[in-house]
């Protein structure tokens, strides 16, 4: 027992990175509900505010980060996609940061393919747009000026996905994702000026800087994180990639507790045992 | 000669390093630009440093090829990495799209650099649970102060955590999310203020040392 | 899928899971990404370092006539004198300027930020007025024990770097107190970082989930199963030397 | 409702309502005085006119601006009565009277007078004709700016009242009167008087360790004992009779910080006694701009040990300036060449816990010594020794024991009294401050501690 124990103390680290794989790759692949999750308000009203747009409206994406947040942004930006495939509301993409145009193509290419929805009558890429602050100005006069031909240079007039879209106020909901100052640009220089719908999702360092926004109803709402992209999943009762991150990230939680908590018992049954035999 | 190697450099130190302090002073329009032009001349001047950065790496690795050193191979590995982030660079002007294409660039960018910089930072996860294994284990009432607020806290950040706790303590003190909120605006605020204090009083005296010259080691060399 | 995403995936999923193999034990594979990583960052960082300062800052201003980029272009070439140990002592110049500049601007920064920002906020009344009356409530009495905790923190912390005496007496009490403050602060630090550093390794497995599907033609499966098959062999060597053009 | 409470503070200000002038002119605004806003970097004027009665949530006030005295009017802003008083302009008691009374109000003329817009550039212009074109702009807004600080322009202001009308929509309620002229030149200052405290702070400090420095070699200092430089020496000593190097890590950051140069003096002296012992040591480097000052440094460390043979440029070798690489390049080094010890002495972010768990696996002698708060955790929970913040910069000075270091350490204790003392004080005020209902006490209390 005392031998058992004294190994298990100095057990070799690749085993504790093979649960760390385990407790990270189960909730991957497998369905795990967790308790707890309580929806908050803003992300119920960013749900609210998709699902309630009639069918054949549209939303715009606006993919406006890069890999280093991905974990964090992807599974909200693709449940909210998924959504608006299922109600049947036409999708636009586009970014204000180079590499969101890839993931913006591999997200919705996936889904679309899932949902069998046909490019240029369901959803369109609009492109990389540098310019952020004249684009934003300018969606609210001619949505075309800004974007007159999707990323694969076809006019975009001529695609039946952008009928009757003139200016960005014809959009039923915009989300931004983003995790650096984009937000408060689409804010300044577009939904304030025009006054349509817009939406958000961020990182959980930037939540608090998002969240004055909310409460002066600038915005419909916000997703926080890998959390509020759950608690998105869990209003549609979808098994996405946020509810499987919140149940991998729970799962290492729990991981690291239970090996602290472990080993200080061994550590103390150690001491007992020294102890009785003196 | 002394006065180009040793007096020179000092007496530039000592005129920016004055300058600069009262530059915070001053909201005078010159001042602004001053604080500017300074800025623009820091980026050019580490725009060199990174060449001789890469000159230094360079050589390094041409030196280990050229003697056939151990492990050669890897050294023509990385100027194969190099040229492929500096040849797709230059040739997409260092955009990761063009003409709604996905450059070179920017799919070295994507499919290289990112997975390997991410994978690199994601290790950091089984470290943090290899280490709590190891470190965090009572052997003395600080020691177990901080696995304790460490447990805490990794247990109060996930909403199953929360749940947990409400079931077994209940919610008082706003359950387990308003006490670790109080640990982290209090005792904990403490501490870091005062590290912060401690390093802003050495951070300003080595400065001093600096500016008037007391400090100099970096010129190395005594000619 | 396009061709370049595939092929993409394949590069993405064979780096990513050659550097997790490191985690079982230093190998080739991981020297490869290693040398790999090292050699494109050090291009990546050139290409950014030349398109945000060489081209904006210097060369356009001197093609354009302009003349102010001469002065710090002469100071960085000065670094460059670092490289023959003769004229080492050129590069002085730049070094002078740029350590004279961050030391000069730090003391103000440092002294507002560091400094004033952190004492001026731990001075709170240690008393709850409503109205014209003291306030006896609980939650009065409670943000005013907060207040006297984060000020007696402060304090014993502030002491416990004290240089010019040793830790005992009064300084041996309010040390003590410091290190459990401090032991307080590094676990909630701690316990803070672990739920992004997770998320962030979520990110990776699902990534190489995804890529592991039959759009990508299983790139995940078919590299994992090459990097056993390559760890096991490696292993079965006697030498734990890197087989690379490896001198014997 | 709003509407019977307004127009009964309207009477009220009205009184006696015989008085036909006041009903025809139920809001004016007295007192208004102009000026540029001082303490600013100019293009900024301050009106300052009386509060009235009348200010309530109905009442806005309306600033105009002019180029001339006699127009055209260009709106410059409106603001709220109720709000916008002298004392909502944060500013400390020496050099701005936080008055309830009077009205004060920011406006910055750069937005009102923009200057006029070029027409638009020709979009395949080259990228030298768009720097070209650039430059100049940058002179004209430049001269723009200049000339605006020493012009004179005119404001007035007029309070208006608004009504509900029964659609719901706000009219004014009567027309707009408007207060007599006035005219302010936006002027720069040259000292930002706010910063006054922060100013006397650093001077106070610099003195103290200037007098300590001038005084220190008169006399032994004494310093207390920091145990993770204590094993200095242990580590150098194991890692000569093993014969495996010793790393020595600056950090990440460039060489205009401070803890980078307080890194490269600890550097000096660990060289020195590497040298001493004839260890090896290897300096990593992740920033282009330190490598250079650390080979100068361990160079001048060998001469100065005596062992100039035993120099190697390579000592110091870069590696990468970006964080992972040189991490993953670092673990690589720790697994294949074994070091002994290593030290991390500087700013770290994310990549130290990266390094100090594979040196912890290895069983090698970890130093730390860091000023960025948020890793100290990961420091003091994988390696051996950990200095923590201050006693980074204090290294330098513990090792060499050189008395000029030691002097300024002195004076960092100096500070630390001031600010203990400095808060109980401020604290045992500010609640005799707060008992008695003395506002202003407080203020004058606090404001020196405030950075503005």
């Amino acid at each position: 027992m005392k031998d058992i124990i004294a190994k298990l103390l100095k057990i070799d680290r690749r085993i504790i990175f093979l649960l760390t794989s385990l407790a990270i790759l189960i909730p991957i692949v497998f369905y795990i509900q967790m308790p707890g999750l309580q929806v908050t308000e803003s992300t119920k009203s960013v749900y609210n505010a998709l699902d309630s747009l009639p069918e054949g409206s549209t939303l715009l994406m606006s993919f406006d980060f890069d890999p280093s947040t991905k974990p964090e942004l992807y599974p909200m930006a693709d449940v909210m996609c998924r959504h608006a495939f299922k109600k049947n509301i036409k999708v636009l993409a586009m970014a204000f940061t180079a590499p969101g145009v890839a993931i913006a193509e591999d997200l919705i290419t996936k889904d679309a393919v899932e949902m069998h929805k046909e490019y240029g009558k369901d959803y369109v890429f609009l492109g990389y747009q540098p310019n952020y602050v004249s684009a934003l100005t300018e969606f609210g006069n001619d949505f075309y000026s800004v974007y007159p031909t999707d990323s694969r240079g076809t006019n975009l007039q001529s695609l039946p996905v952008m009928q009757g879209i003139r200016t960005i106020k014809d959009i039923g909901l915009v989300m931004d994702y983003t995790a650096a100052s984009y937000l408060d640009a689409w804010v300044a220089y577009s939904s304030d000026r025009y006054g349509f719908k817009l939406g958000a999702g961020t990182t959980a360092v930037n939540e608090p800087s998002c969240l004055p926004y909310v409460q002066s109803h600038q915005i419909v709402g916000l997703l926080g994180a890998l959390r509020g992209g759950a608690e998105y999943e869990s209003l549609l009762h979808y098994n996405g990639l946020a509810t499987k991150g919140m149940a991998s990230v729970s799962m290492g939680h729990f991981l690291i507790l239970a090996l602290i908590i472990l080993a200080n018992l061994m550590v103390l049954a150690q001491k007992f045992m020294k102890e009785e035999e003196k | 000669m002394n006065i180009f190697k040793k007096t020179l450099p000092l007496a530039i130190c000592f005129v920016i390093g004055v300058l600069s302090f009262l530059q915070y002073y001053c909201p005078h329009h010159l001042s602004d630009e001053f604080a500017d032009v300074l800025n623009d001349h820091m980026n050019i001047i580490y725009f060199f440093a990174y060449m001789l950065g890469l000159i230094s790496l360079s050589m390094a690795n041409w030196g280990t090829i050229k003697r056939k050193a151990d492990g050669w191979g890897y050294s023509v590995l990385l100027f194969v990495g190099m040229a492929i982030g500096i040849i797709s660079g230059i040739a997409a002007k260092g955009e990761f799209i063009a003409n709604n294409h996905m450059t070179a660039y920017g799919w070295m960018y994507t499919y290289i650099y990112s997975p390997l910089q991410g994978t690199m930072f994601a290790i950091l996860a089984f470290y943090l649970v290899s280490c709590s294994y190891r470190a965090f284990r009572v052997k003395s009432k600080e020691a177990g102060l901080l696995f304790l607020t460490a447990g805490l806290f990794i247990l109060g950040r996930i909403p199953p955590g929360q749940w947990l706790w409400s079931q077994i303590f209940g919610t008082a003190c706003g359950g387990i999310s308003g006490i670790t909120e109080w640990i982290l605006n209090c005792p904990t605020l403490a501490a870091r203020r005062a590290i912060m204090v401690g390093i802003s009083l050495g951070s300003i005296a080595t400065s001093v040392k600096i500016v008037v010259g007391i400090e100099r080691q970096y010129l190395g060399g005594t000619d | 899928m396009t061709f370049s995403a595939i092929i993409g995936a394949w590069v993405a999923a064979g780096l990513t899971l050659f550097i997790l193999s490191f985690l079982y034990r230093d190998n080739p594979l991981f020297k490869v990404a290693e040398n790999l990583y090292v050699g494109v960052s050090a291009g990546y960082w050139f290409t950014v370092y030349a398109y945000d300062v060489w081209v904006p800052k210097v060369w356009l201003p001197l093609s354009a006539g302009l003349l102010w980029p001469i002065l710090p272009a002469l100071l960085g070439i000065t670094m460059l004198f670092r490289l023959h140990p003769k004229y080492a002592w050129v590069s002085r110049m730049s070094f002078a300027y740029m350590i004279g500049y961050g030391a000069g601007m730090s003391i103000p920064v440092t002294m507002t930020s560091q400094f004033m920002k952190q004492v001026s906020s731990t001075i709170q009344p240690l008393v709850a007025m409503s109205g014209a009356s003291v306030d006896f409530s609980g939650a009065a009495l409670f943000s005013i024990f907060s207040a006297l905790v984060l000020m007696i923190g402060l304090l014993c912390t502030l002491l416990y770097f004290f240089f010019s005496a040793e830790h005992t007496g009064v300084l041996k009490v309010t040390s003590k107190m410091a290190v459990y403050f401090l032991m307080i602060y590094f676990g909630a630090a701690y316990g803070i970082t672990v739920m992004g550093r997770f998320a962030l390794l979520y990110g990776r497995f699902a990534e190489l989930y995804t890529y592991s599907s039959g759009i990508y033609f299983y790139a995940t499966p078919i590299l994992l199963l090459f990097v056993i098959g390559f760890m096991i062999k490696f292993k079965g060597k006697k030498h734990d030397e890197p087989p690379l053009t490896e001198q014997v | 409702m709003a509407a019977a409470t307004l127009l009964s503070s309207a009477r009220l200000y009205a009184a006696p309502p015989a008085d036909p002038a006041l009903i025809d002119r139920p809001y004016s605004v007295e007192g208004l005085v102009g000026m540029g806003m001082p303490y600013t970097g100019g293009g900024v004027a301050l009106l300052k006119w009386s509060a009235m009665p009348y200010d309530g949530p109905a009442v806005k006030y309306k600033i105009y601006a002019s180029t001339t005295a006699a127009g055209p009017w260009k709106e410059a802003t409106t603001v709220p009565s109720n709000k916008n008083y002298a004392s909502d302009i944060e500013l400390p008691f020496w050099c701005w009277s936080a008055d309830k009374n009077r009205h004060a109000v920011q406006v910055d003329l750069r937005d009102i007078f923009p200057i006029e817009q070029k027409a638009k550039r020709d979009k395949n212009a080259s990228a030298r004709a768009n720097m070209i074109e650039d430059s100049r702009e940058k002179d004209e807004r430049e001269d723009y700016f200049i000339k605006m600080c020493k012009t004179p322009y005119y404001f007035k202001v007029s309070a208006v009242a608004m009504t509900k009308q029964p659609d719901g929509t706000l009219k004014p309620a009567y027309p707009e009167t408007d207060s007599e002229v006035v005219s302010a030149v936006p002027a720069m200052s040259l000292f930002n008087m706010p910063r006054l405290n922060n100013f006397l702070y650093s001077l106070g400090l610099i003195a103290i360790f200037l007098w300590f420095i001038s005084h220190a070699k008169k006399r032994e200092l004494f310093i207390r004992r920091i145990p993770g430089l204590d094993a200095v020496d242990d580590a150098i000593g194991r890692a000569t009779e093993m014969g495996r190097p010793i790393i020595y890590q600056t950090g990440a950051l460039d060489m205009t910080n401070v803890s980078t140069i307080a890194s490269t003096m600890i550097l000096g002296e660990i060289a020195k006694k590497v040298a001493q012992y004839d260890a090896t040591l290897k300096v990593p480097h992740r920033d282009p701009t330190v490598l250079p000052v650390c080979q100068a440094i361990v160079q001048q460390a060998y001469i100065e040990a005596g062992r100039l043979d035993s120099y190697r440029d390579d000592i110091n070798f870069y590696i990468s300036y970006d964080q992972f690489a040189f991490t993953a390049a670092i673990d690589g080094i720790f697994e294949r060449e074994k070091p002994a010890a290593v030290f991390y002495m500087g700013s770290f972010y994310a990549e130290a816990m990266l390094m100090t768990e594979v040196g912890s696996n290895n069983g090698i002698i970890q130093i730390a010594g860091t000023d960025i708060d948020s890793q100290l955790p990961f420091f003091f929970t994988t390696c051996d020794y950990t200095l923590i913040g201050e006693e980074l910069y204090a290294a330098g000075a513990y090792i060499s024991k050189d008395p000029v270091l030691l002097g300024t350490l002195r004076g960092q204790d100096i500070g630390k009294i001031v600010v203990v003392a400095g808060v109980i004080l401020a604290v045992i005020a500010v609640t005799i401050g707060t008992l008695c209902g003395w506002d202003v006490f407080n203020r004058l209390v606090m404001d020196p501690f405030n950075s503005f």
